[in-house]
């Protein structure tokens, strides 16, 4: 990366009227190298006194331990610093009347010295690789503005993304530019040259030569890259006696455990949700989370597309414990205990014939029959999935009963594993304890994760690596650590690598059907950082290799053909080698239901603790980032913490009870009451929270909180779940209701959404299949849209939108509420992170949030006062609500100024340098869509995220309002480009950010004008309605009604 | 003759009430003089007529300022919207008039009112801080609780002996030159 | 009762009412007068660059397109600031011992920039477009006045809203034959009213209302 | 007196309570207001007040420094409660500003004699009232360096501001409002002004007092004028106070939201106005008639005229009130319907309640004669009347947002520190405005009292 033009590219736009923003920008005239160096010497953030202080206000104690995110930054901490001096002098010179002629000083153009090839300043390039993640690599295609990258997209060519994207793909991009990021190589602490280490690193591996690697050991994480897990291979061969751990700490073992059990080795199994009429889920929430899980959602959606009454969908059964995404989705959702899920699954077996039998609750009884039936009707296009946290032998069930429906082959498919070495975790870990307790361990190489901090507590890896003080010696002689953080692990061990981001780096990945994908950097490492396979590398024979050389060595030699060039890049530019993917394998089952091991099940009154990867910071890898830690989860709408889930009959039990704040109350604020939960000879102590759908007797606890070392975001969010996570309770633990004790405390956690009741108004449409074939029109009759003759202005001629007619169509019915919309519109629109205190009181800022309701509840939240039966396992739904842009729209007709106005193209464009902020079309707006710059939320200091953003973007400022604008950046682009042709817009070459996310194509944005554009179409469905059609505001984006497919059968009862 | 005048200003009578002074002004306007005016600590009722004041300027003037105000409110709203730089905003024609009537109807008060007041002021003469009357001692009442009236020196039938006697005969309980300068 | 005030004041006191109501109108125009002045706006301010580079020269004399420099005008958002290398391309053979020319050369051996002095600036929440201007006939001395007799580059125009608007409200009058969009000294034909509305017609060019939509320019 | 009631205007009340003392004179009456301000010493209770005030007035400009350091976030209000304090205090504010103007306009126009020893100070607090009220709009963006763009000035971007809003149209109520009281009060002053002029003993006061009052010196040419354009004025007057709340109160109704989009509004908003109006003449009155011992001036008659009113405005906003649950249930509107409902039962129903104890239940004392003339009773009832009124644009502007339209982004508000402080600043700088008024000008209008004691003393004969 070389200097460049257009330094605001890197500044990002921002809103003029803020003075501290102009000197931030006149200061910001640096490029890429200038930032890097700048970063590169960073000494930490420093801290100013503050005036609360100086004031004495009587907040001062409470804003002093409030948590702010470095995305953005406190408002409170840094307040009377240069920025707020400019602004408080701005501010009197305009009393005095000067500022108008206060001009700002020069700026400078820094181009090039030599300009990269087929670079265009100013025009955006798109790379193509792929973000590794578990057991599967998520392709994508990234945006790079000026060489840095800014926006992650899927691939479409990707066979896990089809296009689309997940909130951790979309996320990643701020991990890049996350300024808590390990920076350089350290030992004991002290920063060291990248050559001293493997100095270092050769002399260890000369000493392990001598023992022929004797107490070498590595562990990882999954491993799909074929390169990493060759190079790793040829060190075993190195060092025979050297061993290679794994510990994947949120990926169950029950999936590879339950292949073996099935067929005697490994297998792969891969999932045709597409061609499936009936659908179970065991648990398993294959439409949110694991290998292959975008493509999932994707197939799955197709098959609930309706164009007419007369289409026809596939039926989905979850039978889960706690709601998730996919359960939310289902048409049956059968609220189980873990552990009862187990028996369910084998009596489903039973009654498939396979034999076996087991007691399951009398509710599910008829359930079991329905389902049953249901299935066998559908022989070879039913499909049965295991939950990833359920153990191996609700896996082999599933394996024989979809072998017995006959779906293998047509519903799914199995291969050889997508993992280089799949192995049973638990036990490999394990072995890695025992081996150091009995001191065989001399090295210790930890590649990527934290098991410090994520090893079950039983193991207590910390005292593994740890300088023990009795015995006066180190356990593990030489300990590793490669991470990108300086994490829990990194402080233990004696040398810490700054591994790179994976869109610094070369590399490959299979992708959950075997696919090989190509890891391409889009920017060069911006810290002195080194990938995983270069670290590795220091211990091997040929330590200088670089990435890119052996990445290409591998493919040349797994792939030979004539033209390597011709294939490297057009492999680089698809992401993929093509037809990698792993052929279908034949897998005979070798092992017969009834030789199960009766299932272990939990005493009736016990109550089951279950541990979930948080759909947010996942295993806490993604604690550090902002956007993931302020992203609403899909069901609790908890942001900032993980909470202790609990079902609200339990709840009542135990007498946990929330309270709604005074600030922010609702949309922000909720006491709940803490709880201390003994388990396993260990406690932890968290906030509970009452989960309408959980089932009862059972306590989820999120994993992935509670960091005591994962940088200025991350640490100290939530509980910790892992402190009370043992080996052999992995997934579920069992107590008595004694091991939960109220504390008698009460924690405010953030929940934007804690009303979830529509009030009796139709707000989400909704109706079942049969209703929907009797009456298409349902949506539309409860709301009568108001005759236009109904007009102050009648007769006065209305505005034409001749040409395009931008306008949303978002499809109820495909929705699951997986939030990349949101994460997309983040990253896309420069959106800042406000932080825990500020959500609290009800001030994030997406411009696209989901609404989550239960459909048929009685209660309007679910505190005690009001809390009724239909709780228990109530119709969940979710509603993204971007800004829906009204032609009537009612927050234009207030602003003062004009700020807000429609554009010829019935845009409800927001101008905001020409925004006050007073707030009158926030009230005014029925939706509540719009988002207010309450503080000065943008961080216009940390240059890292000046990288980050979108230069097609207007960055706003302190007292804005801002909102979704359908991405009027993309828009003008595209309209630019087909001027310049003279060519009409074609349908599908914009899309808008969210639309682009989304991986059920449940949102689709055109020219309404264009009767055969998809959005026209979908808006002449009868499904199709106004969000508060009544208002008269006509809405341009609009919704078509959610149709669920229910059971006859089960409907009936 | 003429220098000597120039120093005069008139001849000053002070009565006790409002009464006295109305009776008096009569006498002296039966008498001729026309040159005169009356000064009161409030409006005496019935003063005016009996100075012959007839001519009022102000209500005219508020009028015009009135109309001033509001059209100019109007057309610019008009102008603003559908010419100057027409914008759609929420569906609303350009010239949603309706709308713009608050506005109009705030600056036609505001023109009449600046109009009524600055009128008053201009046509009063006012601020005219230096005044010959002011020279006489016992003015100062004139703002609290006695009665005056001038006659001035510019009136043809002026002169200061007779004019000062014919004041006397009118009960005055005093009788004072105003000298001019 | 003695006279507090001296004759003079009646003068004194209605000439002050006046004058105060006539300074107050004064300051009003003033201050809208300076936000358009070429110190607010840099109008017709040429700049010292670390280079003294002269359009008059390259362009004007030499006659070297526009495009030859600004390379990405026909495509894309920004002109483009040509890279050191592209100054090289000439001056390694011609005057390549120009002592004025040093920057350029140490520039180029160092591998470090040249900062020039940024002459037409618009508010970073302005979103000009080269490619669509320059696509659809509008010239570049429209905006950038007449380059090619400037010794050093000043700002032809105010850049003010104003006026970029005015241009948006009818095009027709900048509007030129494709061949003369990068033609220095077009001068507007006694016709052009007639020319620019059929070129109007011909390029396709949106509505007032379309081109004078916030979002066009801003976002 | 005797235990009956007499009925309300009769001329044994007029006896009982005439609008001026006995035995008063051109000359007395004179004295006795000027010597307020010209020879009477100030008093260590004037100080003493004058400094707490002050220093509230302090707190407000902390308050307002802080604001526009940090931005709005440092109040209360957020999505969904975009307006809170600043808007309710405004309202508040600019209703109390109501009283003045009206007593002396239509009054005026009425010819009612009682009006005239209270219309001064009355006006004199409509100006500051307005002030208070001016500083909301101003601040409640964070950047009042923005304002500008409010007002239609030739701007380098050829933009108008978007005369469709009614914070528009505030802007020029409030300032052509503003304006006119000032100018009304300035005409009013002139001759009183002249009084001070002449009856100044320091040769300064001499010449501060002669240049305000313009040399004005009593002609009948320049009284025949001066009484048409006041005449006129309060004609303009009249029409303006009533329409300045009916825009304040387009904020509300012109938007969407349920429990603001209602026509009652205009009328029962004037009517608030006035209401809270005279009890803060009230509240004023008794402690001033007090202190400087005007019982002659302001007198039983003055009070009782003005529970009067009081009791009459506050039957029609409680007329409001009801109107409002009417249509909402005859309208059938389903979110009007709700958030009536909400005022009931919702989490802010204590407000609602309190609001109707003072502003509807406990003011209907006033139908008794002996309250009326019981001035504690009175003082108490100006201050409860003036908690209800602000508690109203409380329900008003906030239970409405708390509660619209989609569920999903219903929230709640509480108002910080920094709310209340801008808050109590903006009465300590009503207060120290107050205290000035009283110290340099005469409280009451001496030129209207002689006229006062001329028509009684006429009566007489």
């Amino acid at each position: 990366m070389r200097e460049h033009e257009q330094h605001e590219h890197i500044d990002g736009r921002h809103d003029r009227n803020d003075p501290a923003a102009d000197a931030k920008l006149r200061e910001g005239s640096m490029d890429l190298a200038a930032v890097r160096a700048k970063l590169q010497s960073k000494t930490g953030k420093q801290y100013w006194r503050t005036l609360e202080e100086l004031a004495g206000d009587p907040e001062f104690e409470e804003l002093l331990h409030r948590e702010f995110p470095r995305q953005a930054p406190s408002e409170w901490e840094d307040s009377v610093d240069r920025r707020d001096f400019l602004k408080l002098m701005a501010a009197s010179l305009t009393f005095a009347g000067l500022s108008g002629c206060g001009r700002t000083p020069e700026q400078y153009v820094v181009p090039y010295v030599k300009q990269p090839e087929g670079m265009v300043l100013g025009k955006p390039q798109f790379y193509a690789t792929v973000m590794p993640f578990g057991a599967d690599a998520i392709g994508l295609l990234v945006e790079s503005h000026e060489g840095r990258p800014t926006k992650i997209e899927g691939n479409p060519d990707h066979p896990s993304s089809l296009g689309a994207t997940n909130v951790f793909a979309q996320a990643s991009v701020l991990n890049l530019y996350d300024p808590d990021r390990a920076q350089t190589v350290t030992k004991f602490g002290e920063i060291q040259t990248w050559s001293l280490f493997v100095d270092s690193a050769q002399a260890i591996a000369a000493e392990m030569k001598a023992a022929n690697g004797a107490g070498f050991r590595m562990l990882t994480g999954i491993v799909t890259s074929p390169t990493l897990a060759a190079q790793i291979q040829s060190l075993l061969t190195l060092f025979p006696q050297a061993k290679w751990h794994q510990w994947e700490p949120a990926v169950g073992d029950g999936t590879r455990e339950g292949a073996k059990l099935a067929f005697g080795s490994y297998l792969n199994t891969v999932y045709r949700p597409e061609k499936a009429d009936v659908i179970l889920s065991l648990d398993s929430d294959f439409l949110g989370s694991g290998p292959g899980h975008i493509r999932y959602a994707r197939e799955f959606s197709r098959r609930r597309k309706l164009n007419g009454p007369t289409d026809t969908m596939n039926r989905l059964y979850v039978v889960e414990p706690t709601p998730s995404v996919t359960g939310a989705t289902a048409d049956h959702r059968l609220p189980l205990r873990a552990s009862e899920v187990e028996l369910f699954a084998r009596a489903l077996a039973a009654k498939l014939g396979l034999g076996g039998s087991a007691a399951i609750p009398p509710d599910a009884e008829k359930w079991l029959d329905a389902i049953a039936k249901d299935l066998q009707n559908h022989k070879g296009a039913s499909l049965l999935v295991a939950g990833e946290q359920q153990p191996a032998e609700v896996h082999a069930l599933v394996h024989a009963i979809n072998a017995t429906l006959g779906n293998v082959g047509t519903t799914l498919y199995y291969t050889e594993p997508v993992e280089a070495h799949p192995a049973n975790h638990l036990e490999s870990l394990r072995e890695l304890c025992a081996d150091i307790d009995a001191g065989k361990v001399e090295t210790l190489l930890i590649l990527g994760g934290n098991p410090v901090y994520n090893a079950p507590h039983d193991f207590d890896f910390a005292s593994k690596i740890k300088f023990d003080e009795k015995k006066n010696r180190k356990p593990v002689k030489n300990t590793i650590h490669v991470s990108s953080h300086f994490d829990e692990t990194a402080e233990l061990c004696d040398w810490h690598v700054a591994e790179s981001h994976y869109l610094e780096t070369w590399g490959d990945a299979r992708a959950f059907d075997g696919t090989v994908s190509v890891i391409q950097p889009l920017i060069a490492p911006l810290y002195h950082t080194h990938s995983a396979r270069e670290a590795l590398a220091a211990f091997g024979d040929k330590p200088g290799v670089s990435d890119y050389e052996v990445l290409r060595d591998r493919l040349k030699a797994a792939n030979p053909s004539a033209d390597f060039e011709k294939f490297w890049r057009k492999t680089l530019n698809d992401g993929l080698v093509a037809g990698s993917a792993f052929a279908p394998a034949s897998a005979n089952l070798k092992f017969s239901v009834a030789s199960l091991v009766a299932a272990k099940t939990t005493p009736a009154d016990d109550i089951e603790f279950l541990f979930r990867p948080d759909p947010c910071v996942y295993d806490g890898r993604f604690a550090n980032n902002g956007w993931l830690q302020e992203l609403p989860k899909p069901v609790t709408k908890l942001t900032w913490d993980n909470a202790a889930l609990i079902s609200p009959k339990t709840a009542e039990k135990l007498q946990l009870a929330h309270n709604v704040a005074w600030r922010g109350g609702e949309h922000g604020k909720i006491y709940s009451n803490v709880i201390d939960i003994a388990l396993s000879n260990s406690k932890v102590t968290a906030a509970a929270w009452r989960l309408p759908g959980q089932a009862d007797g059972v306590v989820v606890l999120p994993l992935g909180y509670g960091r005591k070392k994962a940088g200025y975001t991350g640490t100290n969010k939530g509980f910790n779940a892992y402190a009370v996570r043992t080996s052999d309770a992995l997934w579920t633990a069992s107590a008595p209701t004694s091991a939960i004790k109220k504390t008698g405390d009460d924690y405010p956690l953030a929940c934007t959404q804690y009303h979830f009741s529509m009030e009796g108004r139709q707000i989400l449409a909704t109706g079942t299949l049969e209703e929907y074939r009797r009456n298409p029109n349902f949506a539309n009759e409860h709301a009568e849209l108001p005759p236009k003759e109904l007009s102050l202005y009648k007769g006065e001629a209305e505005f034409p939108y001749n040409r395009e007619k931008w306008a949303m169509a978002i499809d109820l019915n495909k929705c699951n509420g997986c939030n990349a919309c949101v994460v997309a519109c983040q990253s896309e629109n420069n959106i800042p992170v406000v932080g825990k205190d500020q959500v609290m009181r009800g001030r994030e800022m997406h411009w696209i949030r989901i609404d989550r309701y239960y459909e048929k509840a009685k209660s309007a939240t679910n505190d005690p006062s009001s809390y009724d039966e239909s709780l228990f396992n109530p119709p969940t739904f979710f509603q993204p609500v971007p800004c829906q842009q009204c032609e009537n729209a009612p927050c234009e007709q207030v602003c003062p100024v004009g700020a807000t106005a429609h554009s010829a193209e019935g845009l409800n464009d927001m101008t905001y340098n020409r925004c006050i902020g007073t707030r009158y079309c926030s009230n005014n707006c029925p939706y509540k869509v719009r988002r207010f710059n309450f503080l000065r939320f943008q961080d216009w200091e940390t240059p890292q995220l000046k990288l980050l953003r979108n230069p097609e973007v207007t960055v706003r400022s302190r007292g804005v309002m801002e909102k979704c604008t359908y991405c009027v950046q993309r828009i003008n682009n595209a309209r630019i480009e087909s001027e310049k042709l003279n060519a009409p817009i074609r349908d599908g070459a914009i899309v808008t950010a969210c639309e682009q996310a989304c991986p059920t194509e449940a949102i689709i944005f055109g020219n309404a004008n264009d009767k055969e554009s998809r959005v026209a179409k979908l808006k002449a469905q009868q499904r199709n309605y106004s969000l508060l059609g009544e208002l008269n505001s006509r809405p341009r984006t609009t919704y078509l009604a959610a149709v669920r497919n229910p059971n006859p059968e089960l409907e009936s009862a | 003759m003429h220098l000597h005048r120039s120093h005069i200003y008139g001849v000053m009578g002070e009565f006790g009430d409002p009464e006295e002074l109305i009776h008096a002004v009569q006498k002296i306007r039966e008498a001729g003089y026309r040159r005169l005016d009356a000064y009161a600590p409030f409006p005496v009722e019935g003063l005016s007529e009996a100075l012959g004041l007839k001519r009022n300027l102000v209500p005219a003037i508020t009028l015009l300022g009135g109309l001033g105000g509001g059209l100019t409110g109007f057309l610019f709203q008009v102008w603003a919207n559908v010419s100057s730089y027409p914008i759609n905003i929420g569906g609303r024609p350009l010239n949603s008039w309706p709308a713009f009537i608050p506005v109009t109807f705030e600056l036609t008060i505001l023109g009449a009112s600046l109009a009524a007041v600055f009128g008053m002021l201009a046509l009063n003469g006012l601020p005219q801080p230096h005044h010959p009357v002011f020279n006489v001692h016992r003015f100062s009442h004139a703002s609290s609780d006695r009665f005056f009236v001038c006659i001035e020196s510019r009136d043809p039938k002026f002169h200061l002996a007779d004019t000062a006697r014919f004041l006397q005969s009118l009960h005055a309980h005093h009788v004072s030159e105003v000298s001019d300068d | 009762m003695a006279q507090i005030f001296h004759r003079s004041t009646n003068f004194i006191a209605r000439f002050s009412v006046f004058s105060t109501l006539f300074l107050v109108g004064v300051a009003l125009v003033a201050v809208l007068a300076v936000a358009r002045s070429p110190y607010m706006t840099r109008q017709n301010i040429s700049r010292e660059q670390p280079v003294q580079f002269s359009h008059k020269h390259h362009v004007g004399d030499d006659g070297i397109d526009c495009r030859y420099c600004h390379t990405g005008v026909e495509t894309s958002a920004v002109a483009g600031i040509p890279p050191t290398k592209t100054c090289m391309n000439c001056h390694s053979v011609l005057f390549n011992n120009a002592a004025y020319l040093e920057p350029i050369r140490e520039s180029y051996r160092s591998d470090k920039s040249i900062q020039w002095v940024k002459v037409h600036r618009l508010a970073d929440f302005v979103y000009f477009n080269h490619s669509i201007h320059v696509n659809k006939g509008v010239g570049c001395s429209s905006c950038h006045g007449q380059i090619n007799q400037m010794p050093l580059v000043f700002q032809a125009h105010t850049l003010l809203m104003q006026w970029c608007v005015e241009c948006h409200r009818n095009p027709e009058q900048v509007l030129r034959p494709k061949d003369q969009v990068f033609n220095m000294d077009w001068k507007a034909p006694d016709n052009q009213a007639e020319i620019g509305a059929k070129l109007r017609e011909e390029y396709k060019i949106r509505t007032t209302a379309e081109l004078t939509s916030c979002s066009t320019c801003h976002r | 007196m005797s235990a009956g009631q007499p009925p309300f205007d009769s001329p044994e009340i007029r006896r009982l309570t005439p609008v001026i003392g006995p035995g008063y004179t051109y000359g007395s009456v004179t004295d006795k207001i000027s010597a307020i301000v010209l020879t009477r010493p100030t008093s260590l209770g004037w100080y003493v007040g004058f400094l707490i005030a002050f220093s509230l007035m302090g707190m407000l400009t902390v308050a307002v420094g802080w604001l526009i350091i940090k931005g709005v976030g440092i109040w209360g209000i957020n999505i969904p409660i975009g307006w809170g304090f600043a808007i309710v205090n405004f309202v508040w504010w600019i209703g109390i500003g109501h009283a003045g103007t009206l007593i002396s306009a239509i009054l005026f126009l009425l010819n009612q004699k009682w009006r005239t020893s209270i219309n001064r100070f009355a006006e004199a607090m409509t100006l500051f009232a307005v002030a208070c009220a001016g500083i909301f709009p101003l601040i409640h963006t964070g950047r009042p360096w923005m304002a500008f763009y409010m007002f239609p000035y030739p701007s380098t971007m050829g933009l108008w501001p978007q005369f469709r809003s009614p914070l528009i149209w505030d802007v020029f109520a409030v300032s052509t409002y503003g304006t006119v009281s000032l100018m009304f009060w300035f005409v009013g002053l002139i001759p009183d002004l002249a009084t001070l002029r002449d009856r100044a003993v320091k040769t300064p006061m001499k010449i501060i007092y002669g240049m305000l009052s313009m040399g004005w010196r009593g002609s009948a040419r320049h009284w025949y004028r001066y009484q048409s354009a006041y005449l006129l004025l309060a004609g303009l007057a009249t029409p303006l106070v009533l329409s300045v709340h009916s825009v304040i109160s387009f904020d509300f109704s012109i938007a969407i939201v349920p429990g603001w989009h209602t026509t009652i509004f205009p009328p029962y908003f004037v009517a608030g106005a006035i209401y809270s109006g005279f009890a803060m003449v009230l509240t004023i009155a008794i402690p001033l008639r007090k202190v400087y011992g005007l019982e002659d001036f302001i007198t039983m008659r003055h009070l009782d005229n003005m529970a009067k009113v009081m009791l009459a405005t506050g039957l029609i906003v409680a007329y409001g009130y009801f109107m409002e649950f009417f249509m909402s249930s005859y309208s059938g509107n389903k979110f009007d319907v709700f958030l009536v409902q909400q005022r009931l039962h919702g989490p802010y129903a204590p407000f609602y309640y309190a609001l109707i104890l003072c502003n509807i239940l406990l003011p209907q004392l006033l139908w008794s004669f002996k309250m009326r003339h019981n001035v504690a009773v009175l003082f108490i009832m100006s201050i409860v009347v003036n908690i209800g009124m602000w508690l109203e644009r409380f329900v008003i502007v906030v239970i409405s947002l708390t509660r619209d339209f989609v569920p999903s982004a219903w929230g709640r508000y509480s108002p910080t520190f920094w709310d209340w402080a801008t808050f109590i600043g903006t009465m300590g700088m009503f207060v120290t405005l107050i205290f000035l008024f009283v110290r340099v000008l005469p409280a009451i209008s001496i030129a209207e009292m002689r006229e006062l004691v001329a028509e009684t003393s006429e009566d007489e004969k």
